[in-house]
């Protein structure tokens, strides 16, 4: 980040939603670097930018189609990178083709001239990375946005050399280690493959028993599977999906409707309401010891600083007895027990002892051996001669609008997104003194608002084919026409999820949150209304 | 030795507002003879005549001029004009009088150095002089002087008039590139020097007022000519303003060599036939001198050996009557209301030496205020980031080695503390 | 409810009007180094520099409003409270001490109030009349440092007019003349 | 590239680039510093490092001047003893000190005698500023040493609510017309509290601590761990008393935070001791 020459953001929000990341991004921009963003929203990031691109929600695949159809028409990408390290150039090119500039204009809101301008400052730049976040996940075609990004980085080679490269910035932290660490439908430990025999057989080994050999459903998949009647308990650990799934209602019902829920949790969340059995257990950060792996592969050590209270216990404490239960004896003597297991199983965390990471503050994958000292970047491995495994595949992907699209019924589309201060759904970040209060309100364009009638301050409706709620409603110059904004931070209040659509990416599972079609109208004017209105409001369906 | 006005040869005789009158005496003969011979001439002339910087700090200005000129990329002018000094007025009086002269001399070091930029940065209480200035700018464009094809040379050099707010500091050329470029007037750290790096971080020429309209005389004269006033070291003929206790207060031009005494007798002695008790010679950056000084000739050299500097050119007279420690007094509040206030021993030195000249003045001194006015004075001195700063103990100090023929009394005590006083709504 | 911000003090019509005014007479897009230009300009309009007008210019010229704040606090000329009456600067430094800068503040202070002193140097941020009498006084004055016109001191300018070898009753008759009403 | 100094009579070698302070520590040697933090620009104000270097007339300071090749630095003379040992009383003299224990240290280093001034001698003379949740600001502690300013600003946080007003011994840390910080451009990330030397700037849990005589280090311990928000993986030293979070800080040396946080990681610990303690 700090050494590079351009900084290209897509679909985030680092100033906000990853602070010391930013420090890091304005540390390169000190050093040079210029700043490009892609975002609907004048964020605060955006702000700082040499060139903010506010695109129309959901536009990104053609956009990054655009740009690539750009360098490719005016001689631009680093024809050696792709003859040596890439594959499926022809039927890449092939599917970008009708990504007009003017196209991609029409589609993003994003003048032509500029999509040209982008393009050649990414290709041209010697070093460039690009960044996003959930303005490309969280829609219900991720996967494909991810790919579109990737093939911008294969065509110009940003890729596989230091400076360069790809990065999703990851929102939580241990997004990353969880998945290293198999909590993924697909993977195993290290990222061994679920399906290849020859990859699970050492874990077979080592636990003395046989591992399915499919990938498991990732939870959009296991909400349907609840709908059909196939899955019928839950056990749920350090989640809170009755306020964090899309389509609040809808994930109520599924999640009540099973005949037996676990919650083990650090905090009675919403969730707990409907669980059977809630299991206390310890923060993982502060009341006991492990490791997480942030977005740069790095794996960190966490210690026990204080006691947990009354009957919370760490998480493998739990799980250990719970197996003893079941009848299994495991007799892990704690977190670095388990962590040297992973070890043992995972190529790439091998060198990376408890002793080394307390050391070193931290390691990054792939670590192979004890005298390894991390590696700072990914895919060197495309720029060797000649090339070491597959080459990186040029994925043809195609553009599709979000699901919903405003219309005469739902004019306005609602994204939704994080606040500097707070944190998902609110169960760390509810209970501190953050300086803008512990309330959830309404972000709407003011021309829309003029025209609507409201005024700051004034009390609103705003419904979605799935719910409705009542909001406080603030006026934000940085959104566009037609856009409003919300978050998910103060579901006790304001459960913002009852509006949001259940489409996901058949890919990745992630629920399309970046875009649902709503109607927003007038209820108070400001100071007439009570707090106690404000929040979820009983609606007949409205269709 | 007589007064010689060669740089006041204009003032109160020529229209200041007229190109033609500056013309005709003798104006922009130099920017003739500059764009004839060319820069490297300039350098050479200029380097020969040994011209030393008139702000204070004594620099050669061929060496400063040189230095720009050989550094690479864009390069810049600054007329430093902020005036503050007190007891200073020699700039001011050449700028309202001979504006000219000041924009012949910028337009010179232009394309001598190189540089396409001109400012003059002008102490904001200089209104006339700042309008004055404009409208020598702007005939100097109708006649094609300055702009796009300066002076015929087919380089581009244009002047713009800065006006400065109110903050003696800003005269420190650094605090002024900060005061250009819309921040607060504190200055830079020195390396790297204007020269290399200096407004908007490009290597800049900053020379005073008086340093740059020495420039075409050195040019209309010669080297040779124009060292034929003043000493070996300290050429040409320098402009004292002398002040307070004397008949003729104003602005006299001698020769660099010419005694203070001399000099006193121009202004037509201490005045009401009084007996001479000090001068502060410098400004509020400068040194007392005391009657035994009056064979001191004024120039670089003798004023450095003796403890004192030319300073500003300011010449205070006190006559036996004058309370030393009230001007003393007035001084250290000066320093405490001027310091930027970003570093530690001018920030709270200032504020001390106040407080214990204050002591000092109202008779109520303690044993080791002496001391304590030395350490806080060598503090300052060695450890300030600018000039300020380094020179703000000067006159303190030196008063102590002299001996007032007014005593500090507890009469001058209630306007004493309230001068001490440095600040309003102090719970002290 | 308090979702909504605090606003900072929000700028007058005519504060906007003039920053804005202000900004259209440099041509072009305001810089940095715009700045100290553009704070004298604006007070030469309104006859000093009300917060919300300071508030609108860090807006156009994208600063950060402590940074603006921070240099219109540096200078002694730019002023941050409104005048109560005509503005009056007395020079008491060294030289017109000597020639009865002194005796002249004496009498000034006697018949307008103390004179106020320089936001700079206050702790409090803003300038500010230390009695009674200085608030209700026609006529806005200070004690400043040199003002260099030496050679005919005492000095002082009132309303803007320089005036040499001054008495407290010269600068009476100049402050009638130039609208103050002393 | 190596170059070659003098320090004391004593040959170093030191990096191209490096400062003089930072060649004086790889040698064991030192200088007593305020305004200086190895993760920002320095901004030499303070001038208790000043060393005496041949060819320049006044000191220098060691914090932000670079080597050059044969430069003859001297630390150790009386004049470099008496320009510290001024500039500490001088600062100790002018504001409560009570929570500064590093400017405490050097005064002591250097036999410094900050009532020598006088008891009349005119102190910082600031209310505490007390106007949110999180942090509270006693700028009678304040020693202007710019941390604050350039930690919000163009080093860390380009935040740039914090600036310097006024002038001369006047001059004092801002938020422009003095708002509340509520109403000022600040994100509470309190990397200012992180890098203010003299506790001016403090926590607002430690503030309530110290007032009522229950903030107790020799009863702490500080544990290192990772943030439990975002997915940066901030380091974070909790500092524990009786079981309890009570500050957070960052490493300065550590390669992902250089000891910076945001308002989350700094600031939003205090559920994990509710009230009544209870979850």
């Amino acid at each position: 980040m700090e050494h590079t020459d351009l900084l290209f953001l897509w679909g985030s929000n680092p100033r906000e939603t990853h602070p010391i990341m930013f420090h890091h991004m304005l540390r390169g921009m000190r050093n040079g670097a210029r700043l490009v963003v892609v975002d609907p929203r004048r964020t605060p990031t955006a702000q700082l930018a040499h060139l903010h691109l506010p695109i129309r929600v959901g536009g990104d695949i053609a956009l990054a189609n655009a740009i690539a159809r750009v360098i490719f028409e005016e001689g631009l990408e680093h024809r050696e990178f792709i003859a040596h390290a890439t594959e499926g150039l022809d039927a890449y090119r092939e599917a970008i083709t009708t990504y007009t500039p003017e196209f991609a204009e029409r589609v993003t809101g994003i003048e032509a001239d500029t999509i040209r301008r982008v393009a050649r400052m990414y290709a041209a730049a010697p070093r460039a990375i690009i960044c996003w976040t959930l303005g490309i996940t969280e829609h219900h075609n991720a996967t494909d946005g991810v790919y579109a990004l990737c093939n911008l980085a294969n065509v110009t080679g940003h890729v596989g050399r230091y400076g360069s490269g790809l990065d999703p910035l990851r929102g939580q932290n241990n997004v990353q280690g969880g998945g290293d660490m198999g909590a993924i439908p697909n993977r195993l430990p290290g990222g061994a493959d679920v399906e290849d025999a020859g990859q699970r057989a050492p874990f077979e080994a080592a636990w003395g028993a046989a591992l399915p050999p499919r990938s498991g459903r990732h939870q959009s998949l296991m909400f349907e599977g609840m709908e059909r009647g196939e899955i019928r308990a839950a056990y749920i650990i350090g989640e809170n999906p009755l306020m964090s799934e899309a389509n609040l209602h809808r994930s109520r019902e599924l999640l009540d409707g099973l005949d037996f829920v676990v919650l083990q949790d650090v905090a009675l969340n919403q969730t707990a309401e409907i669980a059977d059995v809630v299991l206390p257990s310890a923060l993982s950060w502060c009341e006991c010891d492990g490791t997480v792996t942030n977005s740069e592969r790095r794996v960190q050590l966490m210690r026990k600083a204080v006691d947990p209270p009354g009957e919370a216990r760490d998480d493998i404490a739990i799980l250990q007895d719970l197996a003893g239960r079941m009848g299994h004896k495991w007799d892990y003597t704690g977190a670095e027990d388990v962590w040297n297991e992973v070890r043992r199983l995972s190529a790439r965390h091998r060198g990376m002892s408890y002793a080394r990471l307390a050391e070193t503050g931290g390691l990054q994958w792939p670590c192979p051996d004890p005298g390894h000292p991390g590696s700072k970047f990914l895919h060197e491995r495309l720029w060797r001669r000649p090339i070491e495994g597959p080459r990186a595949p040029l994925m043809p992907v195609q553009w599709e609008p979000p699901v919903e699209q405003p219309d005469d019924a739902y004019p306005f589309l609602l994204t939704t997104g994080r606040r500097l201060e707070f944190y998902n759904t609110g169960t760390q970040s509810r209970g501190y003194a953050a300086p803008r209060p512990q309330t959830e309100y309404l972000c709407i364009w003011p021309a829309d608002a003029r025209r609507l009638g409201i005024e700051a301050g004034d009390l609103a409706r705003i419904r979605s084919r799935r719910g409705s709620l009542l909001v406080p409603v603030r006026l934000d110059d940085t959104l566009a026409p037609g856009l409003c904004f919300m978050t998910l931070h103060h579901p006790d209040t304001m459960p913002t999820n009852v509006l949001t659509i259940d489409a996901w990416d058949p890919k990745s599972g992630t629920a399309e949150f970046k875009a649902t079609a709503v109607a927003i109208e007038r209820v108070a004017a400001r100071g007439s209304w009570r707090e106690e209105l404000v929040g979820q409001e009983e609606m007949s369906r409205a269709d | 030795m007589p007064e010689i006005r060669r740089l006041l040869a204009r003032a109160g005789v020529a229209d200041p507002e007229s190109l033609e009158a500056y013309r005709s005496l003798r104006g922009y003969e130099a920017l003739t003879r500059a764009t004839e011979r060319g820069p490297a001439w300039v350098l050479s002339e200029l380097e020969a005549s040994g011209l030393l910087g008139r702000g204070g700090a004594a620099f050669p200005a061929g060496r400063k001029w040189r230095a720009v000129a050989e550094a690479g990329g864009r390069r810049r002018v600054v007329c430093n004009a902020d005036e503050s000094e007190p007891g200073t007025f020699k700039d001011r009086v050449l700028m309202e009088e001979d504006p000219f002269a000041v924009v012949e001399a910028m337009t010179i070091a232009g394309l001598t150095v190189g540089a396409e930029d001109g400012l003059i940065y002008v102490r904001g209480e200089y209104r006339l002089a700042a309008t004055r200035l404009r409208q020598a700018i702007d005939q100097a464009e109708r006649a094609g002087l300055l702009g796009a094809d300066a002076a015929g040379t087919g380089r581009a050099f244009r002047i713009r008039v800065f006006r400065g707010a109110g903050a003696y500091i800003c005269g420190e050329e650094t605090a002024l590139f900060n005061s250009v470029e819309g921040r607060r007037g504190e200055p830079r750290n020195k390396p790297p020097f204007p020269t290399q790096a200096g407004l908007f971080g490009d290597p800049t020429l900053v020379n005073n007022v008086e340093t740059l309209c020495n420039v075409p005389v050195v040019l209309r004269e010669g080297a040779s000519g124009f060292r034929r006033y003043g000493t070996e070291r300290s050429t040409g003929t320098k402009l004292w303003c002398v002040s307070g206790h004397v008949e003729r207060p104003g602005l006299y031009e001698v020769p660099f060599g010419t005694t203070l005494g001399e000099l006193l007798e121009l202004a037509g002695g201490v005045w009401r036939g009084r007996r001479l008790q000090a001068v502060l010679c410098g400004g509020a950056a400068g040194t007392f001198l005391g009657p035994d000084r009056l064979d001191l000739p004024l120039t670089f050299e003798d004023l450095r050996t003796a403890g004192g500097t030319v300073g500003s050119g300011a010449v205070i007279v006190l006559d036996e009557t004058a309370s030393l420690w009230d001007v003393v007094l007035r001084v250290a509040r000066f320093f405490q209301e001027e310091s930027c206030g970003q570093c530690v021993p001018c920030r709270v030195g200032t504020q001390r030496q106040l407080e214990i000249v204050g002591r000092l003045a109202s008779g109520r001194a303690r044993p080791e205020d002496p001391q304590l006015l030395a350490d806080i004075g060598a503090a300052m001195t060695d450890a300030s980031i600018c000039g300020l700063g380094q020179t703000a103990a000067g006159a303190v100090l030196s008063a102590l080695t002299l001996q007032p023929l007014v005593p500090p009394s507890n009469s001058r005590g209630k306007g004493a503390q309230r001068a001490a006083r440095g600040r309003p709504g102090e719970s002290v | 409810m308090p979702i909504e911000p605090n606003p900072p003090a929000p700028a007058t019509e005519r504060e906007r009007e003039a920053v804005d005014r202000a900004i259209a007479g440099l041509g072009v897009e305001p810089r940095r180094s715009d700045l100290l230009p553009l704070l004298h300009a604006l007070q030469d309009e309104l006859g000093w520099l009300p917060r919300g007008a300071l508030h609108h210019l860090a807006d156009r010229m994208n600063l950060p409003f402590p940074d603006v704040w921070g240099v219109a606090t540096f200078y002694a000329l730019l002023r941050l409270d409104p005048p109560h009456g005509t503005i009056l600067h007395v020079c008491d430094d060294v030289p017109c001490r000597l020639r009865g800068a002194d005796t002249l503040v004496h009498d000034l202070e006697a018949r307008y109030g103390p004179p106020r002193r320089f936001a700079g140097e206050a702790h409090g941020a803003v300038r500010s009349g230390e009695g009674g009498a200085a608030s209700r006084a026609p006529v806005d004055w200070e004690t400043v440092p040199c003002l260099g016109r030496c050679e005919e001191a005492p000095v002082a300018v009132a309303g803007g007019r320089e005036l040499g070898r001054v008495t407290a009753d010269g600068i009476a008759a100049a402050l009638r003349h130039s609208g103050g009403d002393a | 590239m190596s170059i070659g100094i003098e320090v004391d009579g004593r040959a170093l070698e030191a990096d191209e680039g490096m400062t003089i302070l930072q060649a004086l520590r790889r040698a064991g040697m030192d200088a007593p510093t305020l305004c200086y933090h190895p993760n920002l620009t320095p901004v030499n104000v303070c001038r208790a490092c000043v060393v005496e270097v041949e060819g320049s007339r006044a000191l220098v300071p060691s914090c932000s001047r670079r080597v050059e090749p044969g430069m003859r630095i001297r630390t150790d003379t009386g004049r470099v003893r008496r320009a510290r040992k001024v500039v500490l009383e001088l600062l100790a003299s002018s504001v409560d000190t009570s929570t500064a224990p590093e400017l405490a240290a050097h005064v002591a280093a250097y036999q410094g005698d900050p009532a020598r001034f006088g008891s009349d001698a005119v102190r910082v003379d600031e209310p505490l500023r007390d106007d949110n949740d999180l942090y509270v600001r006693d700028y009678a502690k304040c020693i202007l040493c710019y941390k604050c300013v350039e930690a919000c600003g163009e080093d860390a946080q380009y935040t740039f609510a914090l600036a310097v007003a006024g002038r001369g011994f006047a001059a004092r840390i801002e938020t422009g017309a003095d708002a509340p910080l509520l109403e000022s451009r600040c994100v509470f990330c309190g990397n200012c509290v992180a890098v203010c030397p003299t506790g001016a700037l403090m926590p607002l849990i430690e503030h309530r601590m110290r007032q009522a005589g229950e903030w107790d280090p020799s009863r702490q311990h500080v544990a290192e761990t990772i943030c439990p928000y975002c997915g940066v993986g901030c380091a974070l030293e909790l500092h524990v008393q009786d079981n309890r979070i009570v500050k957070v800080t960052s490493p300065a040396d550590h390669d992902v935070t250089r000891g910076h946080l945001c308002v989350k990681g700094r600031f939003g610990f205090t559920y994990v001791h509710p009230d009544p303690p209870s979850r």
